[in-house]
Formats: structure tokens, C-alpha cells, sequence
């Protein structure tokens, strides 16, 4: 019973949360372009309450925009680090998927979700703001039906993740 | 007040244009030592390039500077064509200006609009300056079939003609721009507000930044009035009528304010070019991608891009992949040492205006 | 002048508007609180996208032939060519793979190159660019047509990467070649060539249509690099007599070049023309020699797949022997290919280049007559046999017997290797293939050398109409450019004599159809459609065959045929007998053309290497 | 007793609820400004749900987690301090003196959370903070003494109730009510004045590590701020007001006027800004004054 | 402008390429003299400073890109050091701007700049082991495969 109740105020809170999402302002890569249009007065995504905030405390979403070079990698792993449970991390475009046209770059990372868990792809070099905003309701979607586990799924393979960080950034901590 | 602290800002931080960092050293609100730290964008386009053929390089190239990406397109474009010895269509020189300016009013639009944001806390005129350059990404998606990275400058011309009703649509969006510019005129650019925290905020003179090879509209706004569009004309720029603005202060005030007298100059420039614009074909024809050799030899090419000189240094060993390329940036001697020497003595919370008002592009430092 | 000055001044006074600040005109916006925003407010509204946007692939598998240049020219490697069997029906047909584009969208970059040089036009960008998903896996796919997917970015006609025009071959005016038994193309120019050279995508779709599998890629790219020993030692690996091909060959690369879906061909035939010239002997181009086994193998035929076969053999360092019934070496290449398509010089080269590795051609030698087959089985480890179809087919006409009517070999070996410049002034060829069209146009020399009065006739007439004229379409053009009348689709009836005996005409009827439902050759007439063809002079240009007496009955009672009365032979070139291998036109793999004869004649020559290596 | 308790209740959940709902307009008329549609109205409350219902797992120390529960606790108790139509809880409820020191509190709770987390940038933000409020608080301690000695009484109380039939202080001292405007307008940190959290120089300086459920009590305190800065100004220069609704209405015209500065300002340099306040508002205040004791 | 006069002035070819392109082809030993005299000249502003490998001389070339402002001419001077322990003079003292450049030269190709108190320090790459990046010998394709993986590719996927 006492179950179900939880349950049931999980639910709730979900469907709630998922109406407030805050974006790091972090501009990781060249995909975060088509982010001010999104955020700004064409588009409008503050219309469903994403708003880019400024410190990994605040937010809630990692937006990783294309390319990860490996020394902001290491940024970017903190950053998700020190951001609070529930986080969700959005890859976008070509580049966080298989590494996209820098795939024989020497600082480049193909495989993003080897570093890190990754909630969404989204499609694109880089996508347009109606697919951001579409995977954004996606994303909330995903959180609506807890399927955007991904912090938990760091916890859980911690290990795993870390010797991958490891593997391409020396032993850093 | 003299406690000494040791601050990194960015690379996660409103305040940096961009994916950089700044490690600062302070003696209370006063910075005493600043160092940049790049190399977060650092893909290695140099190397890139030499892994790829003539025309698969085309794709790539607009990816180092995400803000202005057709610059690269056209310097490429450029280098390959004075090292084969091709000279382009007149119809594609035109295309190509208004294609360049657009894009740089673009890059004004969005650099002014981030630097009133991110630097000033005033979101009004980000808020209206993106938006309405989304106009102008939608009408380069209609022309070149991509929002931001347009593929379109290749050697030789332009990839395609003009889409049908392109002109006009693009002296409306002129027209629109231009009508907005009162408004942000009035929001930002003549607000006291934004005059008292930038008059008289990191003067540069004109020896010291020629000096250090400072370019584009921070050098304008030392009073030299050099522009690559006028040194040096490429494209259709031979053929416009304009003049380089110049100012004479050298503060973050006057760099500012330049590049809002260059957004209307280029303004001025597209409704030339489009109205001068002859009829004809748009392309001299290329060899086979797969047997494109370039001719043995190096070049210079160069540009003005919203930020400055911007540059490739192209070597060509005769195959069918360029030996090696060097991309110069406008911003790399703007951070190096140009903000890394204004920063010292400066106050911490003018730090991001002199960064936005020097209107740095990491990825051009970082490629 | 004046007007620049003005604007100079205009930029001061408009940098003076910006000296002085106001905290009042901000306040100016508040109108905006009173209009009504401009944003799209996406999902609920949408605006329209651009015609040339590029989103996702669409690819037309139909249409598409798997050709892989999108792979090749993908900047991103994003692109691989995956086998799509499993869930697609490939069409079978020549010049395309089971292959189709599969796409990495965790790779692509959106830039358009591939559908620029795809030379089919199958592939197109669309308008959809939508796509999140939780599973990185799910960003690969094999695009097609799929509905609600419109149709974006497109290749553009002019603005093609793609060379389209081919560069002209020049040859000799139809005026002057007539007269001539000279070579009547000229070739290329170092510099044609290598424009030519410097069409050639690299696909190497065309390397499947050749039956020697010729490496014409690499080949084309040497000579676009300028380093033509190396052409033609890609040549030599798979083609013993590449300057002969580079003439007379049915290049059926060309046809299936992917430029014929844009444009023109490749020449591919020329551009190996041009390198075999290019350089004068191909002592420095032959392939990695292994060292010398002892073993001897007899070649019975100094044809095309003969000499091939003599080649690779000797490669493998096996000694090759050869034996040829005519004086010269080359078979039907040296006795029946007129002198303007391949001059005896060329031949000779080829076949001088094949002796300088040990080669032992012993002319004038028929086996069955000068030697017995089984002493050539005693003394030699194997045999191969490439004596190819070097007698006239007969086609049972009436009037046939009469000697003013000539099998097309015969009349063909009598004018290149005996000399023979006699003609009649009216001739009429049967025939529609490219035999008939080098009997009719060696005629037509022939009868403008020996008669200047131009009151001549050379004609011919084919059962096959011009859509399905087995002659290639260069012949059939050259031919009409120099006033050889055809008269497609009309079948000989029977040859008209007059009272003293002399040929006076053909009598032609009707071709109703040439083949049955079931494509099987088996021609109908129209009986009272008739009509006669004046002629002093007949030529049969229809068939050839083989004779196999030489074999001695008991050997040849274990010889397997095919159903189409071929010599049966394994995927190794051997035939039912152990030892024996066969090949040329001999065999039903054959085409009857010179490069398969050469082919076979390779892949017979790998097959005696395994199977003396086994011995 | 029940009715002290419920009033205990109801008075802090009118002022929340009005602060939370400017905010959300505020979030609606900048976005208008902005040629946009903004969020809904009711996203600040979505905002708070969401950080509330975070899973807290950094600490820096028992301070920190108490900074935003002592600001909050703070900001609820000034809310008691000032008039409210129709609630009236405490007995020493109403009295300025009181009330400024009250107010402090709040600043004090999140000075000592923020001061422990040790990011340079939170006590980069808390030293400016506290250099603000000695910048705003001069002109507006001025401008308070103008009101009590116009008034002649510390009781809030009192000088509404002095201040009816559109008596009101804004009529009555025009000079200083401007100035307790602008003070006003910096203590609630908009633009210009938006030094102390300024997220483009110092992160969000004093917020800078707090996530989640701290975040979420600094943005309901946040709310209350709004209600008490502005409340503040219509019981001292408005006149007041006879029931809720009226009162809801001035708050809210204020909040308009303040919101639409806050779109189209940049942000001042904190020294800037002190040596604003220090200057003009602070010779308007003391002119104000000078009237008043004048003028009687 | 007597961009001839060059000749008398620098040791050195100088090659005047095209309007507004001058080449300038000098010792390793005369760069810092050459690009001296060139400032004097007027060629007030230093565009870039690179090196292009020539791995098959065994040497590299170290460019110079200097701009007169005044002149409106672009000069690139080239110098070509050995591969083996390549060094060169700095030339920050001329032109400030060229710190940064002469440290991405030692990071990305190994060679060495004497007076410069930053050159071996990194500046774009961080915990670099490897081989200087931008040599012909370092295989950049190589380097990623071996160190970040790819997606799997599965195919067939309809």
C-alpha cells in the first residue's frame, strides 16, 4: 500500500518535473548554435519551462552539442558529476553518436555514451530547432514514463564508465 | 581588499563566448594575471584536411567557426583557385558577396546580440537580434539547403543558382532588419547604461594593436582603417560602393559600436550586390572529384570575417589532397596577447565585456 | 567620387548619433508588450522548409545500382555499401551490385556530395530532419523511398562534380578512311588521355561487365598519373594482349560505365589504346615472373586465349608451347580484324611480348595433321586446347555452293593475310554482327581503291532490326558514314543467277521476328514480302564453328558437350578429361569475343597451375 | 488561538502566492517585451516542485544547508512584521525599526550558507551582495526616516492608516518616495542592480552551489522578497490598501513598472552601483528630507 | 614601394609572386635578421606563423606571414630546418603576437623556440603523449581507431 502511494506521488512529481527542465549553458561544441535560436524569441522553448542556467548544480539537462574534444571531456564528466539526481544528458547531431565528420580526428571522441550515460540522440549536423524542440517533448516523454534513467545507470555501471574515462584520459582522479 | 584568490571561469560559464576558459588571478575585484586556455574546440582541421580529397574538404571546412561558417568556405575556395589559376563566373562573385555578408550580419546579429546577454545582462536585444537573424538562417536553408552550414562556396563559384524569388526575399529581410535597428539602437547601443560601463573600458591605441596583428573591427576602432574587402578585393567587392568605418577611441565601446556600424554597412553592401548581380552561369566546372589534383605550390588567402583578418595558408604538393593547410584565425591574436595583456588590472566583472567586446571565436583559436 | 565622400561623412555624423547616451530610449520596447510576438510556436505551428534542404537520405533502390560512389566521396565515412538481400529483390542486370548505401547518421554531416555524384540520380536528400532516439544503434538504416518522406535536396544537371561530355575520339574522315586500309581512329593525345583518364569515378562497376575482370580503375588512375608502365602492368595482370584489346575489344565495361546514366562512357577502350602506345615494349610492366617448375604445357591454337593462356603460364613458370595450323599467330585476331581496326604491327607486338617470356609458338604446325594429338599427351603435362570456331558456318542457302559466295572468314583471311584486293562492284553482306560489319566495310575499301568511278555498292542485310542490331553502334555509324546501305530486317532467301551463271542478285524476305516468346533464336518470315538485292557477290557473315577432328576418336568419346554443343569445361577451365583443359570460343562461357577468349584463356592457365601443382 | 494559527498560515501563503505569481507574470511580460510568449504562468511553482523533488547528494556542511533555510525562515517572519489587509498576527507586528532588522536576517542566512560552500564565486557574490545592500540601505534608511518623521510614528499601521483618502506618501513626499523606489528596485537585485547574482560574471555568485531542494527554499524565499520589498513600498508610499484585492493591485502595477526596467537595463558595475546609490538617491533622500522637516 | 628593394636588404631570394604577394626564401640562420629588416620595411603586422612538413627532404619548412599595412603587400617567408632537432629563434620581441603561434609550432610539430619561455608548455592538447600531431609521421587515423571506439555497425537494419 504505503507502495503504491509512493508510487503513485512519484508519478506525479514525473509528470511535474518534466515541465521544468534546466539546461547547463554549457556550449560544448558547435551544435550549441542552433541553441540561442531555440531559447530565443523565433522558437521560444522557454515556452515549456527550458531555460539554460548556469552552474551543474542548478540544472537538470547535460546538452552535449556534437563533438566532445577529450580535454572537455573531462569538463564535461565533472560537470555531469556534479549535477543533481534526476540529470538527463541529450547527444546531439552526428558527432556524440559515432563520432560524425571528425571520426579520424586525434582529440576527438566518437562513442559518447562509452563516457557517459546518454538519455537521447538527436539526429542531425547539427539539428534544427524544431528537432530540438521535438526531442525536448520526447525527453520529457521519456521522463514521464521514467525511461530517462540514465543517472541510474551511471551509478550502477560506474565501473564501467570510469575505465573508459580512464582509458582515454590517463588516470585524472 | 588585498586577499588573492585564483578563479577559473568557463569553460562552463555565460560570461565566455564560447568553449574556453580563463585562469585568473585576483588581488580582491582586480585581476592581476589572466591566461586563456583553449584547445577544447581542437579538432585538428589541419590534419583533417590533409586526409581528405579537394571536394570532401568543401564539407568539412565550414565546421571551424561555427558563428561565420562561410568565410571558410570562400578562403578555401579561394586558395584553390589561385593555385589552379581559375578565375570565377561574375554572377558567382556576387552570390558569394551576399552570401558573405549576409552571413556576417548573421554573425553580428548573434555576436552583439550574446555580448549584450552574456556580458551586459540585457537579454532584450539577444532575445531580438537572434530571432530575427533566424530569418535570415531560414532564407540561406532555402538557398543553399542548410541552416548553418551551408556547403555552398566551393571552388570555382557556387554550388547552386539563386532559388527562385531569392533577391527579393532578401531585400525584405534588409528592409526588416534595417527597420529593427532603431529599436535596437534605443535598447542597447544608445543606452547610457551600455555607454557607461564600456567608454573608456581596455583602450587599446592603434601602435599597440597593430603591433600585435589585431585585425578587423577591433583595429577599426583604433582608427586604421584596414579591411581585407578593401586591401585586397575578392569576390564582387571591387564593384561595391562602401567605405570602412572607423573610430577612433579604442575602447570596448568603440569595438562595439563598429560592429554595429559594419552590421549596416554589410546591410548596405547585400541590397548592392543584389541589385548589381548580372545573369549567367554560377560555376567554372571542376575536374572529377576523385582526380582533382592541385597544382604544386602554396598560397594565401584571405578574408574579412566579422572578427578580422581570416586566413588559410595552403601548400599543395600536386595531389590529390592538400598537404598541409594552416587556418588563421582573426581571434587568435585577439586573446593572444591582445585580452590576456588588457585583462590585467582590470575589474573581474568587466572581464566578460572586454572578452564579448573583443568578440573572440574559441574555435578559431582552437580549429 | 562625390558619393563616396558623402558617405564618408555620413559615418561620422553616424558615429556621433552613438556618442551620447539616453536612459529614456530604452524604454522605447514597452511597444512590444502591445504586438503580438513572431514566434513559430512549434509543435503547433510549423513553417514551410525549403525545397533544397537536406535532411535525411532517399534513396530509390530500383533505381540505384550499388554502385558506391556516394561511399567513396563521403567526406564523414559515413556511408558503407551493405548486401541487401535479405530484404530487397536486386535486380539482376549487368553493371549493378546486391549492394545498396547504408547510412550512419552518428557519421553523416548532411553535405550533400553523394546525391551531387550520384550518377543515377537515385539518391536525394529529403526535407526530414526529425529524429530522437534513446538507442544510439538506431541512427543506421539503408535509406529508400518512404512515404512522408518529400523529396529535398536534388543533383542539379550543370552543376554536377561529375565530368559528363566525353572527350571525341578523332579518327580519319569517312571520305578519306574508305580509301584507306589505314588505322582509322587516330588515338589519343598525352593530354586527351588524360582528361579523358581524369573522368573515371573509380568505381570500378565496370570491372564485373568485363569478362577478364580487368583492374580498369587502377589502370585509368596510372594513366591519369602519367606512369604508364604501371597502367599497363594493372593491364597485363589480367589481360595478355591489352593493346590488342584496347582496339578491337566489345568493351563491355564501357556499357557499363555509370556515366552512361548522366552522360558518356568512359572511354575505357581508348584510354587503354593510348597507354599500350604509350609506351614500347612491356618488358618493364609484366607481373612478379615465379621461378621455372620444368613443366610443360601444350597450347593447341595461337588465338586469344591460346596466347593468354601461354602468358600466365608462363608467369606461373611453366613452359608453354603453342601450336598454330596458320603461318601467322593471332587467330581470328590476326586473320579475320580487318587491317583499319588492327594493324598486323599491333598484333605482333603482343605477340613478340608474349615470346620474350619463353613462349614457344611453333606456326604452321596443325596438330591431327603434323602432329598427332596423343604425342603432344605423351610428351607435354597437360593441354590446352584454344583452336576456336575457325571455320564458316554455312547457313544452307540456295546458290550457297557457288564460288562468288564467301564465308566471312575466309574472304576476311584472304584480304589481310593473302593480299587479296579484288572485288566485285555490287556485294552483298548477310549478316548483322560485327563480322559482317568488318566484311562490309573491309568491301568498301576494297571497291573504292580498286574502282575510282564511285559506281559501287556494298549492302547488307541483317534479320535483325536497328533496335536489335548486334553490331556495336560505333560499326553501324562508321559503316553508314562511309555508304555501306543496310537493310535491317530482311532474311536471305535465296541467291538469283543469271543464264550464264553469274550471280545477279539476293533475293530477301521480310523478318517478321527474330525470336520466339521465349527469346530463343528462331526467325519468322513474312513469305510474300520479297524483294531482291542486286549483287554480283555474296558474303556469308553469319556463325562460325569449330572442327575437333584432331582429337582421336577414343580420347574424344569421353569429351563432354553442353546443351548448345560447347565443349564442357569446370569453373577452372578443364574439360571432362583430366588434363585437358579448353578454352576461347570453344566453351559456352565464351562470348565469342576476344576478351572472354582471354579471359578464359587466364582462368584455364590458373586451373593447369593447380592442377600440375596437385599432379 | 486557532485564528492566530491559521493567520500564521494564511499570511505567509497570500504572500508566497503573490510572489510566486508576479514572478510567473514578470517571466510573461519580459518575454512579451521580447517579441516572444514565454513560459506559463505557473512555472515558477513548476520550478520549485521540480527542484524540491531533486535528489540532494552534495553538502558542504551543516552552514550550507542552513543558509536557505535560515533566508527563508527570515523572509516568513518579515511577512508577518508587514501590514497585509485584514491579517494582523503579532503585536509588535507593524513596526519599521523592527522590520529593517528583520529583513537582514535573510541576506545574513544565505551570506553564511553561500560563504561556506568555498567557491570563490559564491563569496565574490555574497561580498557584493552585502556591498549593494550598503549601497540601496543608505537612501532607504534616509527615506524610511522621512516617512517616520512625516508620519511621525514607527508604526506601519499608523502611516497607512494616515495615508487614506489618497493621501498618499507618494503624493505627500514625491522626492523620497522615487528614492525608496529605487532602492527598492536594487534591494530586489533587477537590473541594473542584478550584481550579486550576475550569472555572467560570478555564476549566480552566492547560488553558485546550491542545487535542488537549497535552490528550491532560496526561490520560494526569492518569491517572499518580492512580496516584502513591494509590499513594503505600498504600505509606506501607497497608501496601502482596505482589502487584499486592492492591495494584490498596487503590488502588482508596481511590479509591472519594475519588471519593464529590469527588461531594457544593463547590469552596473557594483561599484557603479553603490556610487549610485551613494550619490543621487542619497541627495534625493536627504532633499526629501530636508523638505519634509521643513515643511513639517 | 619598392618592393625590389627587398633584394638589398635580405639575405635571400625574394620573388614577387603577384600583386600584393611577396616570396621570401631565406636561411634558417637569417630569419629572425630577415624578418628584422622587414619590419623596418614596414611589414608591420605578423599574420601567422606555421611549418609544413616535407617529410620526404627531411625537412621542415617554418613560414612566416607578414602583412604592411601601409604597402598593402602580403610577404611569406619561408626558412627550411632539418627534421632532426629542429630549433629556431623567437621573434616574439619583434612581433608579440607570435608567443602563441611559436608555441603551437612546438606543440604540434616538436620544433623547438629558443627565447620563448612558453614553447614546450601545452596549449590546445592536454596530456599529449604521442607524437607532435601535425608531423606527416603521426597517423591521426591510426591514433583514433586505436583510441576511441566506434559504434558498431550492425547492418541490415530496415
Amino acid at each position: 500500500m504505503d507502495k503504491e502511494i509512493e508510487q503513485g506521488y512519484n508519478e506525479i512529481l514525473e509528470s511535474l518535473r518534466k515541465r521544468s527542465l534546466w539546461i547547463l549553458h554549457y556550449c560544448t561544441g558547435c551544435g550549441a548554435i542552433e541553441l540561442p535560436p531555440t531559447m530565443t524569441s523565433r522558437y521560444d522553448m522557454g515556452r515549456f519551462g527550458i531555460v539554460p542556467f548556469v552552474t551543474p548544480r542548478q540544472s537538470d539537462i547535460l546538452i552535449v552539442t556534437g563533438y566532445v574534444n577529450i580535454k572537455t571531456l573531462r569538463r564535461i564528466i565533472t560537470s555531469y558529476e556534479q549535477m543533481l539526481d534526476p540529470k538527463y544528458v541529450i547527444g546531439f547531431g552526428s558527432c556524440s553518436i559515432n563520432g560524425g565528420i571528425y571520426w579520424d580526428s586525434h582529440s576527438v571522441i566518437k562513442k559518447l555514451d562509452s563516457y557517459m550515460p546518454v538519455d537521447l540522440y538527436i539526429a542531425g549536423c547539427m539539428p534544427r530547432p524544431e528537432a530540438i524542440i521535438h526531442s525536448f517533448k520526447h525527453l520529457m516523454e521519456l521522463i514521464d514514463t521514467g525511461k530517462a534513467d540514465g543517472y541510474r545507470r551511471y551509478k550502477e555501471n560506474y565501473d564501467f564508465y570510469r575505465k573508459n574515462q580512464r582509458k582515454v584520459l590517463g588516470k585524472w582522479r | 581588499m588585498t586577499k588573492e584568490y585564483e578563479l577559473n571561469i568557463g569553460p562552463n560559464h555565460p560570461g565566455i563566448p564560447g568553449n574556453f576558459s580563463l585562469h585568473l588571478e585576483l588581488e580582491g575585484d582586480t585581476i592581476v594575471k589572466a591566461n586563456g586556455d583553449s584547445g577544447y574546440l581542437h579538432r585538428a582541421f589541419g590534419k583533417l584536411m590533409e586526409h581528405r580529397l579537394y571536394l570532401q574538404n568543401v564539407a568539412l571546412i565550414p565546421r571551424i567557426c561555427v558563428i561565420e561558417p562561410d568565410i571558410n568556405e570562400a578562403v578555401y575556395a579561394m586558395a584553390i583557385e589561385e593555385l589552379m589559376g581559375v578565375k570565377i563566373p561574375e554572377r558567382a562573385k556576387y552570390i558569394r558577396t551576399i552570401i558573405l555578408e549576409a552571413a556576417r550580419v548573421n554573425a553580428y546579429l548573434f555576436g552583439l546580440g550574446i555580448f549584450a546577454a552574456a556580458t551586459l545582462g540585457l537579454y532584450t536585444l539577444m532575445q531580438w537580434a537572434v530571432g530575427d537573424r533566424d530569418y535570415m538562417i531560414d532564407l540561406f536553408a532555402s538557398l543553399t539547403g542548410a541552416r548553418i552550414y551551408h556547403m555552398f562556396i566551393w571552388p570555382g563559384g557556387v554550388r547552386r543558382d539563386l532559388p527562385p524569388k531569392f533577391e527579393e526575399d532578401i531585400l525584405d529581410w534588409v528592409k526588416f532588419i534595417k527597420d529593427k535597428l532603431p529599436d535596437y539602437d534605443a535598447v542597447f547601443f544608445k543606452n547610457s547604461m551600455f555607454l557607461h560601463r564600456t567608454k573608456g573600458l581596455a583602450t587599446i591605441t592603434k601602435e599597440e594593436a597593430l603591433s600585435m596583428g589585431v585585425t578587423g573591427p577591433n583595429l577599426k576602432a583604433t582608427g586604421v582603417a584596414q579591411d581585407v574587402r578593401k586591401d585586397e578585393p575578392y569576390a564582387a567587392y571591387p564593384y561595391l560602393d562602401f567605405e570602412i568605418p572607423t573610430m577612433t577611441e579604442g575602447d570596448a565601446w568603440a569595438r562595439t559600436i563598429i560592429r554595429r556600424l559594419e552590421l549596416e554597412l554589410s546591410l548596405n553592401l547585400i541590397e548592392q550586390a543584389v541589385k548589381k548581380m548580372p545573369k549567367g552561369p554560377v560555376w567554372t566546372k571542376m575536374p572529377n572529384p576523385f582526380k582533382w589534383y592541385v597544382p604544386r605550390g602554396d598560397a594565401y588567402a584571405r578574408v574579412e570575417s566579422s572578427g578580422g583578418e581570416y586566413g588559410f595558408y595552403f601548400v599543395s604538393d600536386g595531389g590529390a589532397k592538400p598537404y598541409r593547410v594552416y587556418v588563421r584565425g582573426a581571434s587568435m591574436p585577439h586573446m593572444y596577447p591582445l585580452a590576456e595583456k588588457l585583462l590585467i588590472g582590470q575589474k573581474l566583472s568587466d572581464a566578460p565585456q572586454i572578452l564579448g567586446s573583443l568578440n573572440i571565436c574559441p574555435p578559431e583559436i582552437d580549429r | 567620387m562625390e558619393k563616396q565622400t558623402k558617405n564618408g561623412s555620413d559615418l561620422k555624423e553616424k558615429v556621433k548619433e552613438f556618442e551620447h547616451g539616453s536612459l529614456i530610449s530604452p524604454l522605447s520596447s514597452a511597444k512590444y508588450l502591445f504586438k503580438k510576438p513572431h514566434t513559430l510556436q512549434y509543435p503547433k505551428e510549423t513553417k514551410p522548409i525549403p525545397e533544397r534542404y537536406r535532411g535525411f537520405h532517399i534513396n530509390d533502390l530500383d533505381k540505384c545500382i550499388g554502385c558506391g560512389n556516394c561511399m567513396s566521396i563521403c567526406p564523414c565515412e559515413a556511408i558503407t555499401m551493405v548486401d541487401v538481400k535479405a530484404f530487397y529483390l536486386v535486380s539482376s542486370k549487368e553493371g549493378t551490385t546486391d549492394t545498396r548505401p547504408q547510412v550512419d547518421y552518428g557519421r553523416c554531416s548532411y553535405c550533400g556530395l553523394c546525391v551531387d555524384i550520384c550518377p543515377t540520380g537515385s539518391l536525394k536528400l529529403s526535407k526530414d530532419l526529425i529524429y530522437s532516439s534513446t538507442d544510439a544503434d538506431t541512427f543506421v538504416w539503408v535509406p529508400a523511398v518512404e512515404q512522408g518522406r518529400e523529396i529535398g535536396f536534388i543533383q542539379s544537371d550543370e552543376l554536377t562534380p561529375l565530368v559528363l561530355d566525353k572527350l571525341e575520339m578523332s579518327e580519319l574522315e569517312p571520305d578519306v578512311r574508305k580509301k584507306t586500309f589505314e588505322e582509322l581512329i587516330l588515338g589519343f593525345s598525352k593530354e586527351e588521355a588524360q582528361a579523358e583518364a581524369a573522368r573515371c569515378l573509380g568505381c570500378g562497376i565496370c570491372m564485373q561487365g568485363c569478362p577478364a575482370h580487368m583492374k580498369n580503375p587502377e589502370y585509368i588512375q596510372a594513366i591519369f598519373d602519367k606512369d604508364f608502365n604501371l597502367s599497363v602492368k594493372y593491364m597485363l595482370e589480367d589481360n595478355a594482349l591489352p593493346g590488342i584489346c584496347g582496339r578491337i575489344c566489345t568493351h563491355k565495361c564501357q556499357d557499363d560505365c555509370v556515366y552512361n546514366y548522366r552522360g558518356d562512357a568512359v572511354q575505357i577502350m581508348w584510354l587503354k589504346r593510348f597507354a599500350t602506345d604509350a609506351i614500347k615494349d612491356y618488358s618493364a610492366s609484366d607481373p612478379v615472373r615465379l621461378p621455372q617448375t620444368g613443366r610443360k604445357v601444350a597450347i593447341i591454337g595461337a588465338g586469344p586465349s591460346g596466347l593468354s593462356a601461354a602468358y600466365y603460364l608462363s608467369l606461373m613458370g611453366h613452359s608453354a608451347t603453342i601450336f598454330e595450323k596458320n603461318k601467322i599467330a593471332g587467330g581470328g585476331l590476326g586473320l579475320g580484324i580487318p587491317m583499319y581496326r588492327l594493324p598486323v604491327y599491333e598484333i605482333d607486338k603482343e605477340v613478340e611480348h608474349i615470346k620474350s617470356l619463353g613462349v614457344d609458338i611453333k606456326l604452321g604446325v596443325e596438330v591431327g595433321k603434323d602432329i598427332t594429338f596423343t604425342d603432344i599427351m605423351k610428351n607435354f603435362d597437360a593441354v590446352y586446347i584454344g583452336v576456336g570456331l575457325s571455320y564458316g558456318r554455312a547457313i544452307n542457302l540456295k546458290g550457297e555452293d557457288h564460288p562468288d559466295v564467301i564465308q566471312a572468314i575466309d574472304f576476311l583471311r584472304q584480304v589481310k593475310v593473302e593480299g587479296r584486293r579484288d572485288i566485285a562492284r555490287k556485294v552483298v553482306v548477310i549478316g548483322g554482327g560485327n563480322v559482317a560489319m568488318d566484311v562490309v566495310r573491309t568491301v568498301k575499301r576494297l571497291q573504292e581503291v580498286r574502282y575510282d568511278d564511285g559506281n559501287t555498292v556494298a549492302q547488307m542485310a541483317s534479320l535483325e532490326d536497328w533496335d536489335i542490331l548486334p553490331a556495336s553502334k560505333e560499326e553501324v555509324e562508321g559503316a553508314l558514314a562511309e555508304g555501306v546501305i543496310f537493310n535491317p530486317a530482311w532474311g536471305p532467301k535465296e541467291v538469283r543467277f543469271n543464264e550464264s551463271g553469274k550471280i545477279v542478285g539476293l533475293e530477301i524476305k521480310k523478318v517478321k521476328s527474330v525470336f520466339d516468346e521465349n527469346g530463343r533464336f528462331n526467325p519468322t518470315f513474312f513469305e510474300d514480302q520479297i524483294k531482291t538485292l542486286e549483287a554480283d557477290y555474296v558474303v556469308e557473315a553469319v556463325g562460325q564453328m569449330t572442327n575437333l577432328g584432331f582429337i582421336p576418336e577414343d580420347i574424344a568419346k569421353d569429351l563432354k558437350y553442353t546443351p548448345r554443343r560447347r565443349i564442357f569445361i569446370d569453373d577452372y577451365g578443364e574439360t571432362s578429361l583430366v588434363g585437358i583443359f579448353a578454352g576461347g570460343d570453344l566453351v559456352e562461357t565464351s562470348l565469342g569475343n576476344a576478351i572472354s577468349a582471354i579471359a578464359n584463356g587466364h582462368r584455364a592457365a590458373i586451373g593447369i597451375d593447380f592442377y600440375l601443382k596437385g599432379k | 488561538m486557532v485564528e492566530k494559527i491559521l493567520l500564521a498560515v494564511l499570511v505567509p501563503l497570500f504572500a508566497f502566492l503573490v510572489g510566486i505569481f508576479l514572478e510567473g507574470f514578470k517571466r510573461k511580460m519580459v518575454a512579451r517585451i521580447q517579441r516572444r510568449y514565454g513560459p506559463p504562468l505557473i512555472q515558477p511553482l513548476l520550478d520549485i516542485i521540480k527542484l524540491l523533488s531533486k535528489k540532494d547528494n552534495i553538502s558542504h556542511g551543516l552552514m550550507f544547508d542552513l543558509g536557505p533555510v535560515i533566508a527563508l525562515s527570515g523572509s516568513i517572519l518579515t511577512v508577518f512584521f508587514i501590514p497585509t489587509p485584514g491579517f494582523k498576527l503579532l503585536s509588535a507586528s507593524g513596526d519599521l525599526v523592527a522590520l529593517l532588522y528583520i529583513m537582514v536576517i535573510g541576506s545574513l542566512g544565505m551570506a553564511l550558507g553561500a560563504g561556506e560552500s568555498g567557491n570563490p564565486n559564491a563569496s565574490i557574490g555574497i561580498a557584493r551582495a552585502l556591498t549593494l545592500m550598503l549601497g540601496y540601505d543608505l537612501p532607504f534608511v534616509i527615506a524610511l526616516s522621512t516617512v517616520i518623521l512625516k508620519f511621525d510614528t514607527t508604526n506601519l499601521y499608523e502611516i497607512v492608516a494616515a495615508q487614506s483618502d489618497l493621501y498618499w506618501g507618494a503624493f505627500l513626499m514625491p522626492i523620497t518616495a522615487v528614492v525608496a523606489f529605487i532602492a527598492t528596485y536594487g534591494a530586489m537585485g533587477e537590473h541594473p542592480f542584478e550584481v550579486v547574482v550576475a550569472p555572467q560574471e560570478v555564476a549566480t555568485g552566492p547560488m553558485v552551489e546550491y542545487g535542488g531542494k537549497h535552490l528550491g527554499f532560496l526561490m520560494i524565499d526569492h518569491a517572499f522578497h518580492i512580496y516584502i520589498e513591494l509590499a513594503l513600498f505600498t504600505d509606506l508610499f501607497l497608501g496601502g490598501a482596505s482589502n487584499l484585492g486592492y492591495f494584490f493591485l498596487k503590488i502588482f502595477g508596481l511590479h509591472i513598472l519594475l519588471t519593464f526596467f529590469d527588461t531594457v537595463y544593463p547590469r552596473f558595475r557594483i561599484e557603479n552601483a553603490v556610487r549610485f546609490f551613494w550619490r543621487w538617491p542619497t541627495v534625493f533622500a536627504l532633499i526629501g528630507l530636508l523638505i519634509v522637516m521643513i515643511g513639517g | 614601394m619598392e618592393i625590389e628593394r627587398l633584394n638589398q636588404v635580405i639575405r635571400g631570394t625574394v620573388e614577387v609572386k603577384r600583386k600584393q604577394r611577396v616570396d621570401i626564401i631565406v636561411d634558417n640562420a637569417d630569419i629572425v635578421s630577415a624578418l628584422h629588416s622587414l619590419k623596418l620595411f614596414g611589414f608591420n603586422q605578423l599574420t601567422l606563423v606555421t611549418a609544413v612538413d616535407w617529410i620526404e627532404e627531411q625537412q621542415f619548412e617554418v613560414v612566416y606571414v607578414l602583412y604592411s599595412n601601409a604597402q598593402k603587400v602580403v610577404a611569406i617567408v619561408k626558412a627550411r630546418i632539418p627534421r632532426e632537432n629542429p630549433e629556431i629563434e623567437t621573434i616574439e620581441d619583434l612581433y608579440p603576437n607570435a608567443n602563441k603561434y611559436e608555441v603551437e609550432l612546438t606543440e604540434m610539430f616538436g620544433i623547438k623556440v629558443r627565447g620563448n619561455p612558453d614553447s614546450g608548455k601545452p596549449f590546445l592538447l592536454e596530456n599529449w603523449h604521442d607524437l607532435p600531431p601535425m608531423r606527416k609521421d603521426f597517423d591521426s587515423i591510426k591514433y583514433a581507431t586505436e583510441h576511441y571506439e566506434a559504434r558498431h555497425r550492425k547492418e541490415n537494419n530496415d
